[in-house]
This record gives structure tokens, C-alpha cells and sequence, in this order.
């Protein structure tokens, strides 16, 4: 499979929806005794990747599965996590489920991998090209979410603004994309800023006082993560703005909504890594029991604003339930 | 005798501001004409204020930072300091400790950073950079052990109040971090301590002869830093509303270019309050500048390093061979 | 008999590889001026140094007035009493002189603010007994060695100690200033100080200093009554043989190796003409600050000229920087030897191939044998003491590093030679190796400019002396003419300004 | 005079492998027994083979550092260093380039970012820091800007198997950077430059006065360690058939780090081969120990943090006041 087209995991045809598995796959079939999984997250210090990994451990934890899950450092260490990547080959587990820095940091992992037999499943965010299971939402439908928002509900147009992700960063690259080129073809709509947050809060904070600054008829943000769109919403209360501009972030971590809830944050993505997590790590179990899985398998995502908040947080079955009436609905 | 008084106000104010904090000031006028030509707004009070208060916090961490670089060290660890402190006080404060107890609390914090680097240099006679590197990491580990990684949320309003306040239509920040400025300078140019870090960090042996106590000095500057990274912190959080323990990543590299820009040489025994306030700023309003003008973020990057060399290059050219 | 002011008991000092010190015991009475004399590396600085704290003996113990001091750190030594010059300057250039002078134990306003005021009037005070041209307020860095060094003499005045210990006080000084200070020294011993004094210089030591200490390889030779004794027999002490008295003699050649016309620099020297014959060893005397260093960092390349023309072998040439300089075969050993002279973490070898790498690593790679075989030799010439070639010259007394520093041209073959003040800081039997040396290399058909402050030494070695003044040369003496009256005669300015007054930065 | 030969053997010993080097071998030897004891399987080969690779690219850079580092310096900019020369030869390789240019081409951009340092810091006197951070940025910023934030994808596996390939057992990526470490001994110990690195860094003015050429030392230091950046991208890109804009972030931490372990001081004159060797190889057997134990992202930060303390407080033990 050297010849394998390389992963674009928001276009990939070969794909199936998280919803449907079930239905074309059955059951999760018998696994082979002391199956256990080895997962890779990208920093524990953003709550998303520790939610993912609650995910794969309440999964885990259902079928009897251990579950070790390990993180670099902190974001961006590359060689680091590839580090950690290799030991959990070495170590002999019988799948890897791998959420890289980078498109690229790991790649080596695959060769080895290959080469001890282990499946690997990428979960989310930076694709390996190279990869042959990809788990995650798609990152363009983020921003494209977003933009239909605004849309929908801010009817007469405006200034809208982007604070960025870390420059180069497959997620952050393909959200602000689909921000962008949707709410710019709606025509009434005009991005007079898309600035580098590094998702930081506090450098989110200091643009979004600049851009606020020289537009203060500015009528919303678009963040590429929550932590820099709660930065935002600080920076609209301090400039008094909190009524005219709406700001919406990505990931649905519970501090966001807290402050959905608290009528702060205008809205956020919520691409539900728990349920992410369970749905991943089913996934790589179905391959080390040896199924053909197509190459994508899509997770859900939902915007999320004051008036459905509740349905999205519940206890993980209620939140499950209520993402597999949206597939059933089509959204 | 007599010519002394003539000569003094000349001297007086040379020593305050000196040749060198001019090349910062002329740089920093020409970063602001050049801002102020391509942005329009730029240079709206409104925008100004904005700028000094987004500078502020670099400015207070570079403020300490001037002074480790001065006593010959260099702190990379006040990020995680400001990070830890800043957990730890925003979690008293919402298990509802009173507000003095729980600032105090996270200065604390700070001084405790700070002690562990300074005596770590100053007894153990470890290099101030591995020194911080490593507690730079360690810090930041307690800080994200101690809150399992999540923010504190949840502040009272009143205490945000305390630091995110204005006053004369200045942000109390601004105010806050200027005062800590002011007596920065007087601690350089007028006490014993001010002298001491000079000479430990200008020549430590003949410090040391002359009967400066070397390490109480440097213990001191580590100290001082990471009280003023609390600081700092109090002031960040003060304004986002929540600690986070990855608060203030990266920190280190702004404060040092400050003070680096702003005259100060990490070979030590030379460096200027007046001149990092300076060097703050220049970045400050170089990060305002590019955002206004929306430039996108590969080109801000690339401004940013640009901006920094020029800074460099033109303060070499103002002050010639010195 | 009263107790004495100070006394050494039994002091040893061991050092990683060397013993510095072996049971020294002498006593230096109240109101009494000691001189310490010895060879380079004989232990003195050492000695010294535990005095004022800076080491801690191996063995031994330092007695004041009778009672034993436990002399911990340089504080605890202040506290006891004890002022120290030290040999090496210990100072901070970005402070000022009056905060030098006062660093470590400030005048204070209310305990908080540094008093600066005050303590440049009590600086100014103690400067005006050597050099009342010295600006208390003036950053010490921008002063030249001479006034740094008078600083350094003043900053120990100011402490009012019961014992004042000088290492070298006056190895950058003129004789007028050095009588200056002998009025300073005498003082201080009337009013009861016991002074330790320190240097290389006979005729000051036999001026001012009742009695001697004499060490050697670190171990008291004898302490002596200076009245009773010649300088000769002091220095077979010393040596432990007997010097032999030299004579000047002249290699010099017709051929001109340098020809200098016109040259100037940006800040001090103006038009300077001169020839430098082979073989010949040129002196140039002056006042201090009047240009000499500067002459001979623009003959070496170090400092641009900003004019004239410098000629070698007639060929017209142009030095960017001391490499250039290097390759025409002309070489510097400077003034100040810690700052630019020696890498203090390197190994004495290492400080003397640094010139001539090319020669040793003809092929890119260092010939180490070879490298070593030429240091061992140029080493022993100029006799090295402890004869440690892979010792970090650092470790080594001011007199070894010098030496190294000369065997860093020996070994480059250069052929016209700088000459820095020479002997600043070296004994007398090492001093009068390197006038051995510098007459072999004149007959070897090296040429050698010898810039000195000590007019006896100028005399002693040179065929022709330039006497500068302001910046330019005043005149032009033949080995006829050389005397001290004719040099100074020409040296001091001819109106009555006071002596030429460093410019400052 | 007799003794000197008795001396002499011990003396030749000492040059190779010094007294520091010795603290810090046992510092890895600690750490070793400690991991081999907790960790069942640390001592196999293989994953000593992994300790090895693991530590391979950041030794090569840190090979570079140090003599920086010997210079008087410090290289901030290795990671974006090497990120733009391995998108540019990657781009190359993509295209169609023969490997022999490509690869050159990556070289010579490892080498012209290493110039413009060099110049920045040895002609126009800037602060190495400064100059760095601020290329750091300003590569950084090239890469992305090149490369349009997109990773180079596509490379020949021909290609990889050069830098990816292995030779009796051991990957060709440690061979390659043990032949670095033996040349960069040589060059230190055993050459003129060497020399003058350490001269320069030791005492620029008497290195100046004695002929040595400053500048071509210090610009030749920093191309050298533009041009390991290079070798490490290769090695990096062979490894991870990819070249990334955003590859090598936080290298220079990790360089200075293994560096300062390995005895180099950041004041400048210091520094040893085997030493920074010792210490990549350090850092590289704590990661890949604390990863075998399965121990949380936070508490290895921690435990990160403290070794990198306790390494340098053994060494300072070992080798006493020195
Ligand atoms: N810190 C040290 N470590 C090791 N050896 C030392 C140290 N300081 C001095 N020595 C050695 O101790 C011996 C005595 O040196 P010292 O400086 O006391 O001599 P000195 O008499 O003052 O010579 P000079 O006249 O050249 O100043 C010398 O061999 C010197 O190399
Ligand atoms: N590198 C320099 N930069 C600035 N000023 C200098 C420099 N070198 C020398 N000077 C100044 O030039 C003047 C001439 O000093 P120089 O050292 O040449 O005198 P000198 O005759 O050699 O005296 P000395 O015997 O004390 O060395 C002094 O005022 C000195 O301060
Ligand atoms: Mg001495
Ligand atoms: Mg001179």
C-alpha cells in the first residue's frame, strides 16, 4: 500500500460515517486475548486531547481493553512525541492510535508499525499523509459551521474577524479556510482581519483589543480554538462591545460552555472528543480483529450556542443519542 | 567645588538617560513613524493606551529580567513562575480566600521560583541558563500538575477589578508596571543593591574582593524576577479572567529582547531600566502595528524577526562603537 | 618588646599540583613599612591573599596584634583590620571610581540610598594624596592602568585599617608617582599601620621598607634589615645566585627594517616618523599618556591609522588588524596582560602557538609533537616557573603568563618585536632574562621597540631612544645621549601645564 | 624539570577525556542504572539502539552549539535553520533534482543562515542572543512563507533510504552523527580553528592581539552549526519522508541544553565534543525511559525539568570547584 494516495482527511471518498459503522460492520467482533492499545495525544495541557483520551479509556473500559495513553510535553514537541511513539512499538501493543504534532512527525511510526504488524489509526487534527485510518471530524466543516451562522442569524452583513491557530497547522489552516471562503460568498459579509493567535489566550486578548480598536463595528470573531476565543470574549467585555459582537470558538471544551451558558461566548464547535475517543478506539479494535474499514471514518461535530447547549452535555449516552438523531437528520 | 553644580544637571540627567536609551528612544520613534504612516489610527489615544498596556506585562517581567541580565544571569523560567503563581493564588481566590492572602499568596509563589534559581546559581554555582531551563520546565509541570491541566475559572469580578481597573483613563496595569519601573530605576542608579548587582555582574571576582556579598546579590535579582513574573501574572489573569497553566509560554524570549533592545548584555554588568521600558514598548507596538494592519500571520512572523534585527541594528548605528 | 602588628605562623598553602606555600612565619611590627620580595611565582600574591581573605591557608595561622583571626572572606578580613592592593586590578569599569572605591561597604543616606555625593568628596580626598587629576565621578573604565591603579592605592586608604598589604602597587606608576605614594606609605606608618609591600622594584623597596622578607619557591628564604644589605646580595637572595651585572651592547645594523612617516591616529598620536633598523632595539620613553601604547597598537595593527604610511623592508604596507601586522612580522606583547594578553582558561602552550598556528598545523591538522617540542623549548628559554606546559595559564603568576606571552612571538618567528613595558610586574631575575632575550633577538637580526616607563631599563637595553610627548615624538637621543636627566628633560611639556591629562571617553 | 614527564601520560589522558567529561559520563551512568532498574527491557539492544537514533539529531545539533557556544555565542536559530533548508531540498527533490544537488542545496541554505548570524553577530557587533531570536523568527517565517505552511510530501524512498538506512545493525543517522562528533573532535582539539574558538571565546581582545581572526572564527562557528542543522534536517527528513515548515521547534532548547551538560559554559571558552555527546545522550535515554515507564506528560515535564538539575549538580559534585 506504498502507493496509497496521500490522506486528505476532509475530501478522502473512501469514508463512512461514524453513525453508520454499526450498521455496515455489526458488532465489534470477539478481539484476540490481552489485546491492549497504545495511544499518542498531542499535549495533555488542552482539555480536547484529554477528553479524547477519557474516550478511548471509557471505551477501553467497556470491552475490556487497557488503554495506556501518553503525551508530548507540551505542543509542539515533535521529536518528543515521536519518541513516545516508538516506545509504544516497541513495546509490543497491538494497535496505535496517534494524534500527531504534525502531518509528519510521525511517520516513521507508520514503517514501524507496518513492519511489527500494528495497526495505526490517526485520530483527528494533523494528518499523516501516509495513514491508512483516519479518525476525526471534518476540520473545514468548523469554520463553514461558523459561517452559516453568521449568515443565517446576522442577516444585514458586517465585519467579521479571524484570530488563527499556530501559522502552518493543518486544522488551523483548513477552519479559517472554510470561515473565509463561506461567509465571504455569501456576499454581505467582510473579513477585515484574520491575525495569528498561536492559540494563546492571552495574545488572542491583545489582537482582538486592536482589531476592536480600529473596527468597533465589528459584529463577530471566529477563533480556531475556545482557549483564544474566552481570550476574546474578555476583550469585547473590556471594550463594552459584548451586545454587538458574537464570538465563537472551536472544540467545545466545558469552560466554553460555561461560558456559552454564562451568555459570554457567543457559540463554539463541538467536535465531542470523548465520544470521539470511543469511537476511535473502536475503530482501531475492529482493525486488529481484522476487519476492512474504509480509510475515513467522519466523527460528529455541532455548533453549539445558548439555546441547545444542554442537549450536547449531558452524560455521555445522552450526548451519543442526540449526535446519532443529527446523523439520522442529516446535519 | 565650585563647577561641580554647574556640571551636575548635565551629568544628573546623563545619567538617568543615557547615550544608549537614546538608540532605543530613536528606534522606537522610528517603529511608531513608520506604524503611524501606514496605519491610520495608529496613532488614536485610544490605540496608544492599548499599546502601553499590552506592553505592560513584558515590560514588568523584562523589568526583572534587566536586572538578572545585569548581575550576569538570565531567567528563562518566568513564564511557568508566572504560570504557578497564578494557579495557585486564582484557586485560593475561588475557594474564597480573602483577596490579600491569596495575592500574597501567589507573590509568594514568585519569590519561592525565584529563591530556588538564585540559590542554585549563586551556591550551587550552576550556569543561570541550564538553571532556569530546567526549572522552566519544572515550574510549568507543577503548575499543570497542581490544576491537571484546566484553567482556573471562576474569579470574583471584584478582584479582576483590582488589577484591570483604570485610572486618569490609564489602565491600572500601566500605572501599576510604570511604578514598578520607577523604583526599579532607583534601585539601580541609587541604593547599595543597584551597585552590587553591577559589579557582581561586571566583575564578580573583584566583587567578591571588595566584600559584596555575590550571592545574596544574585539570589536577590532571581528573587526580585520572580516577583515581578507574579506580578505579572496577577495582572494577566486580572485581565483574561482565568489562570491557565500554560499561562505565559514564551514569555522569556520577550522579556529578554526587551531588555536585550533595550541595551542590556547578556554578558552582564550592563543594562537599563529605561531602555528595556523602551525595548517593551517597541515590541508592543510593533505586535499592535502588524495586527492593525492585518498582516498575515507568516509576514507578522517574518516582521517580528525583521523588526528585532532592525531594532538592534539601529540602536549599533546610533550609539557607534560603544 | 611589643607584640607585633602581624604575624605568619606556619602558613602553607597547596593548590591542585603545587604547593604555593610551605611554613611561612614572619612578623611585620606596628608603625613598621615590610618589603616581600621574590621571583615570580615565589609565593607573595599568595600570601597575601590569605592575609586579605581570599584564600584560606592549608596550614597555618595569621596573627593580629597576638591574637590568632580566622580570615574567612574578604569581609572578615576588612573587619579585622586588613586593606589589600592587589596585584591584579580588581575593579568594575562601569562603576565609578568612587563607587569602586567604595564597593562593598557604601555610604549611605538612612541606610538606603547610596550616598554618591559624599563619597566622591571622600574619594576625592584620598585620590588627592597620589593624583588629584582623577575624577571621582568618572566611570573607571574609561581611566587609563596608571589611574587605575592609583584608585586601587586610595580605595585601600579610605578603609583606615591597622594593616595595608600592597601587591604591586606601583607596577603601572612613574617614579614621581611612586614618591607620592612613599609619603602616602610613610604616613601611614607613623600613624601605627603596619604596611606589607610588594614589588619588583629594588630601589623602592630599599627607599621606603625598614626591613624584608625574602621568599623563594615559596618558602622564607630569610627576613632581613634592609639597612644592613645591598641591593645585590638581596637579589642573590632572591635568586639564589648571583646575578651578573650586564652591559649594553649594540646589534644594530645600517638596513632599515621599519620605516614609520607621518603616522597619526583618531585620538592621540600625531605625526610620528621614525626608522627601526635590523638588529636594533629602539626605546621610547614619555609621561604616561603620551601616546605610546596607542604608537605601538597602531604599529601592531590593533588600532586603524588615520594617517602616514607604515614601510617594512621599504615594501609601503596596510594593517587592518593585528593579522596583517602579524604576517609583515611585527608582533605586540601589551600593557595589560590579563585583558589582552592571555586566554585564561588555556593551557600556557596553547597562549604561546596562538600566533603561529599556521606554522604548527602546516597541513591543517596540529603537529602536537612538534608543537609541543617548540613549547618546551621556547619555555625553558624564557624559563617558566612551575615548568607546566599544559597547566591553564591563568593558574600561573603574572611574571609566568608574561613570559608565555614572549614565547607567543618566539615561536611566530617574528621579526620586529613590541615591546609593551616588559618587566611590569616581573622580578629581577626574571627581568634580566627577558634583557638577555631581548638582546639575543637583536642579534639574531630582530628588530625590538621597547616602550618603558622605567628610564633605568630603557637605558639598560635600548640603542636609540624616542621620547614622546603629546603625541608625537619630542625627540631623538643616540646611545650617546641616553641619561635619565636627557629623557626627562624632553618628556615633560615645556610651558607649565600639568602633566599631560588622559583624555577621557 | 624531572617530574615533567612523569607527569606527561596522565596529562595526554586528561586532554581527550577531561575530568568534566567524566562528571558527566557518570551523570549518564546514574541515570542508566536508575531507568535500567525500573524499566524491564531499557537494556535491550534494540532499545539502546533507539536511545542512540533517538539522541542522533539532537546531538548533531548540539555538536554545532557547542562551538557556538566555545565562541562566545549562542544559535537560538537551528530549528527554523534547519525547517527552511529541508523544505527548500525537499522542494527540489519533489521536483525532480538529482539527490546529490538537492541535498547540497539544503546544505548551503543551512550554511548561508549560519552566515548571516555570523556576520550579524561578528561584523556588525550585535548580540548572538538577539541576532538569533531574531532569525529564528525570520527563518521561521521563510519556510512558511515558501512553503505556503504546507508540508513537502512525496519524496523518493531512494532518497530516504540514505539518511534512513542502517549499516552493521546501528542506524546510518548515529553513524553519521559519530563521524560528525569524531570531526568536530579533531576540528577542536586538533586544528588552528579549534584554537582560535577557544581563544576567542576565552579572550576576544588578547585572541585579536595575538592574530587571531575574530570574525572568520565567529562567522565560521555559526555556519558550522547552520550547516549541522542542515545534516539534522536530512537525517530528519530521511526519517520522516516529509519536510515540514514548522519542523524543528524548540531545538535550540534541547542544544543548549545537552551542551551545558556537557560542560560547555555560555560565558564562552568552554566547551567538549565528548561532553555534549554525553549530554544528548542523556536527554535522549531520559525521554525514552520515562516514555518505556508510561509516565504522565506532566511528570515527565517534571522529572525533565529535575534531571537536567541533578545532571548538572552531579557534575558539579564530581568535578568539585572547578
Ligand atoms: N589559584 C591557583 N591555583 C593553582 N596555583 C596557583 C593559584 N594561584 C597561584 N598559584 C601558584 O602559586 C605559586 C605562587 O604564586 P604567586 O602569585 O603567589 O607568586 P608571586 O610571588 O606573587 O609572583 P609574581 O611576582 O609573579 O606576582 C605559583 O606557582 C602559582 O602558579
Ligand atoms: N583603545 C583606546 N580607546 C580610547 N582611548 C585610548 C585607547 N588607548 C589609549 N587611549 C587613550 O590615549 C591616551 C594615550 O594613552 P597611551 O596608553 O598610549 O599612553 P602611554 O604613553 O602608553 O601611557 P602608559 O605608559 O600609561 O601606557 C590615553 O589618554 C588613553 O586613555
Ligand atoms: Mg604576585
Ligand atoms: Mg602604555
Amino acid at each position: 500500500s506504498a502507493d496509497l494516495a496521500p490522506l486528505n482527511s476532509d475530501t478522502e471518498k473512501d469514508r463512512i460515517d461514524w453513525s453508520q459503522v454499526e450498521a455496515k460492520f455489526g458488532a465489534l467482533p470477539k478481539l484476540p486475548q490481552g489485546t491492549k492499545a497504545g495511544a499518542v495525544s498531542k499535549t495533555l495541557t488542552n482539555e480536547y486531547w484529554r477528553s479524547l483520551g477519557e474516550g478511548y479509556k471509557a471505551f477501553g473500559d467497556k470491552v475490556g481493553v487497557p488503554v495506556v495513553y501518553q503525551a508530548a510535553q507540551s505542543e509542539g514537541d515533535q521529536l518528543g512525541q515521536l519518541t513516545i511513539a516508538e516506545g509504544l512499538v516497541t513495546q509490543g501493543y497491538n494497535v496505535l492510535l496517534v494524534s500527531p504534532q504534525t502531518d509528519a512527525n510521525l511517520q516513521p511510526i507508520m514503517e514501524q508499525a507496518k513492519a511489527a504488524n500494528v495497526p495505526v489509526v490517526n485520530v483527528n487534527d494533523a494528518v499523516i499523509p501516509q495513514a491508512e485510518h483516519y479518525v476525526g471530524n471534518v476540520q473545514r466543516d468548523n469554520g463553514v459551521r461558523v459561517a452559516k451562522w453568521f449568515i443565517k442569524n446576522r442577516p444585514n452583513g458586517g465585519k467579521v474577524a479571524i484570530v488563527e491557530g499556530q501559522a502552518g497547522v493543518y486544522a488551523a489552516v483548513q477552519r479559517t479556510d472554510g470561515f473565509k471562503t463561506t461567509i465571504s460568498e455569501s456576499g454581505k459579509f467582510e473579513v477585515v482581519a484574520s491575525v495569528p493567535g498561536n492559540w494563546d489566550r492571552q495574545t488572542s486578548y491583545d489582537a482582538a483589543t486592536n482589531i476592536l480598536q480600529q473596527h468597533p463595528d465589528l459584529i463577530g470573531f471566529y477563533a480556531n480554538n475556545d482557549g483564544m476565543a474566552l481570550g476574546i470574549v474578555e476583550a469585547v467585555k473590556a471594550a463594552g462591545l459584548q451586545d454587538k459582537v458574537a464570538v465563537f470558538g472551536t472544540d467545545g471544551i466545558s469552560d466554553a460552555y460555561a461560558s456559552i451558558r454564562a451568555g459570554e461566548l457567543t457559540g463554539t464547535v463541538d467536535s465531542f472528543p470523548v465520544l470521539t475517543g470511543e469511537v476511535a478506539l473502536e475503530t482501531a479494535l475492529r482493525l486488529v480483529a481484522g476487519q476492512k474499514l474504509p480509510r475515513v471514518v467522519a466523527t460528529p461535530q455541532a455548533l453549539i450556542t445558548k439555546d441547545n447547549a444542554d442537549r450536547y452535555s449531558g452524560a455521555g449516552d445522552a450526548v451519543r443519542k442526540a449526535l446519532l438523531e443529527d446523523a439520522a437528520a442529516g446535519n | 567645588m565650585s563647577d561641580t553644580t554647574l556640571v551636575q544637571p548635565r551629568t544628573e540627567f546623563l545619567r538617568g538617560f543615557s547615550m544608549r536609551d537614546a538608540g532605543t528612544l530613536i528606534g522606537l520613534v522610528v517603529i511608531l513613524v513608520v506604524f503611524g504612516a501606514l496605519v491610520p489610527g495608529f496613532f488614536a489615544e485610544r490605540n496608544l493606551i492599548n499599546i502601553l498596556q499590552q506592553s505592560s506585562i513584558n515590560a514588568c517581567l523584562a523589568l526583572g529580567m534587566t536586572l538578572v541580565i545585569i548581575s550576569g544571569g538570565i531567567d528563562l523560567s518566568v513564564g511557568p513562575t508566572a504560570a504557578l503563581s497564578a494557579v495557585i493564588s486564582a484557586s485560593m481566590l475561588v475557594a474564597g480566600v480573602p483577596f490579600p492572602l491569596a495575592i500574597a499568596a501567589g507573590f509568594a509563589i514568585g519569590l519561592a521560583c525565584g529563591l530556588v534559581n538564585g540559590l542554585l546559581v549563586a551556591y550551587v554555582g550552576l550556569q543561570p541558563f541550564i538553571v532556569t531551563l530546567g526549572t522552566l520546565s519544572t515550574y510549568r509541570a507543577l503548575a499543570l500538575i497542581y490544576t491537571g491541566g484546566n484553567p482556573v475559572l471562576g474569579l470574583p469580578t471584584s478582584f479582576r477589578a483590582i488589577f484591570n481597573g483604570s485610572l486618569f483613563g490609564l489602565p491600572l496595569a500601566v500605572i501599576i508596571v510604570a511604578g514598578v519601573a520607577v523604583i526599579a530605576w532607583i534601585v539601580l542608579k541609587k541604593t547599595p543593591f543597584g551597585e552590587y548587582l553591577l559589579a557582581v555582574g561586571g566583575n564578580e571576582e573583584a566583587a567578591y574582593i571588595a566584600g559584596v556579598p555575590i550571592a545574596r546579590t544574585k539570589i536577590a535579582a532571581y528573587m526580585i524576577s520572580g516577583l515581578l513574573a507574579a506580578l505579572a501574572a496577577q495582572i494577566l489573569v486580572g485581565r483574561l479572567g482565568a489562570a491557565e497553566p500554560i499561562l505565559g509560554n514564551l514569555w522569556e524570549l520577550d522579556a529578554i529582547a526587551a531588555a536585550a533592545i533595550g541595551g542590556a548584555s547578556l554578558m552582564g554588568g550592563k543594562g537599563s531600566v529605561v531602555g528595556t521600558i523602551l525595548g517593551a514598548v517597541i515590541l508592543g507596538a510593533m505586535r499592535n502595528g502588524l495586527t492593525l494592519m492585518n498582516v498575515q500571520s507568516f509576514y507578522q512572523l517574518l516582521a517580528t524577526g525583521l523588526i528585532i534585527l532592525a531594532a538592534m541594528l539601529i540602536d549599533r548605528v546610533t550609539r557607534g562603537r560603544g | 618588646m611589643s607584640v607585633p602588628r602581624l604575624q605568619f605562623v606556619g602558613i602553607s598553602k597547596l593548590f591542585p599540583a603545587v604547593r604555593a606555600l610551605s611554613d611561612v612565619s614572619f612578623s611585620v611590627g606596628a608603625g613598621e613599612i615590610h618589603g616581600l620580595l621574590g621571583e615570580n611565582g615565589a609565593g607573595k600574591s599568595t600570601l597575601l591573599r590569605i592575609l586579605s581573605g581570599v584564600y584560606r591557608p592549608t596550614a597555618g595561622s595569621v596573627l593580629i596584634d597576638g591574637k590568632p583571626v580566622t580570615l574567612a572572606n574578604p569581609v572578615a578580613a576588612r573587619a579585622a583590620g586588613v586593606a589589600m592592593i592587589h596585584q591584579e586590578l580588581q575593579q568594575v569599569p562601569r562603576l565609578s571610581v568612587a563607587q569602586n572605591m567604595f564597593l562593598g561597604h557604601p555610604l549611605t543616606r538612612g541606610g538606603i540610598f547610596v550616598a554618591r555625593r559624599e563619597q566622591e568628596r571622600r574619594a576625592a580626598e584620598a585620590l588627592a594624596a597620589i593624583d588629584p587629576s582623577i575624577d571621582p565621578a568618572a566611570p573607571l573604565g574609561t581611566l587609563k592602568v596608571a589611574q587605575r591603579q592609583i584608585v586601587e592605592i586610595a580605595r585601600a586608604l579610605l578603609d583606615r585599617a591597622r594593616i595595608v598589604a600592597m601587591d604591586e602597587p606601583t607596577s603601572s606608576l612613574t617614579p614621581s608617582e611612586f614618591e607620592r605614594l612613599a609619603e602616602v606609605i610613610t604616613g601611614l606608618a607613623r600613624d601605627g599601620v603596619a604596611v606589607v609591600y610588594v614589588s619588583h622594584k629594588l630601589d623602592e623597596v630599599f627607599g621606603i621598607c625598614q626591613r624584608a622578607t625574602i621568599m623563594r619557591d615559596g618558602v622564607v628564604v630569610d627576613s632581613v634589615d634592609l639597612a644592613s644589605l645591598s641591593e645585590k646580595a638581596v637579589v642573590a637572595m632572591m635568586v639564589g645566585r648571583e646575578l651578573a651585572q650586564e652591559h649594553h651592547n649594540s646589534h644594530a645594523s645600517g638596513e632599515v627594517m621599519l620605516s614609520v612617516r607621518g603616522l597619526a591616529s583618531a585620538t592621540k598620536v600625531r605625526d610620528v616618523s621614525f626608522d627601526l633598523h635590523r638588529g636594533e632595539v629602539l626605546g621610547i620613553a614619555g609621561l604616561v599618556g603620551s601616546g605610546r601604547t596607542e604608537l605601538l597598537r597602531l604599529l601592531a595593527g590593533v588600532d586603524r591609522a588615520s594617517a602616514g604610511t607604515i614601510a617594512i623592508d621599504g615594501k609601503a604596507t596596510r594593517f587592518s588588524s593585528p593579522r596583517d601586522a602579524i604576517a609583515a612580522g611585527i608582533g605586540l606583547v601589551p600593557e595589560e596582560r590579563k585583558r589582552e594578553g592571555i586566554v585564561p582558561l588555556r593551557s600556557i602552550t596553547s597562549n604561546m602557538a596562538l600566533a603561529s598556528m599556521g606554522v604548527f598545523a602546516p597541513r591543517g591538522v596540529i603537529d602536537h609533537t612538534r608543537l609541543k617540542r617548540v613549547a618546551a623549548e621556547k619555555m625553558s628559554r624564557v624559563n617558566l616557573r612551575p615548568f607546566l606546559l599544559d597547566r591553564p595559564i591563568r593558574l600561573f603568576s603574572g611574571g609566568n603568563q608574561q613570559k608565555a606571552i614572549i614565547g607567543r612571538w618566539l615561536s611566530a618567528g617574528t621579526r620586529i618585536l613590541l615591546f609593551d613595558e616588559p618587566t611590569r610586574g616581573i622580578d629581577v631575575g626574571a627581568k634580566a632574562e627577558i634583557y638577555h632575550l631581548i638582546e639575543e633577538l637583536a642579534a639574531e637580526g630582530h628588530s625590538v621597540i621597547v616602550v618603558s616607563s622605567e628610564l633605568p631599563e630603557v637605558i639598560r637595553l635600548a640603542d636609540r631612544v624616542l621620547v614622546m610627548r603629546d603625541g608625537t615624538i619630542a625627540a631623538e637621543l643616540d646611545r650617546n645621549d641616553i641619561s635619565e636627566p636627557a629623557i626627562a628633560a624632553h618628556a615633560i611639556p615645556q610651558t607649565q601645564t600639568p602633566a599631560a591629562r588622559p583624555a577621557r571617553h
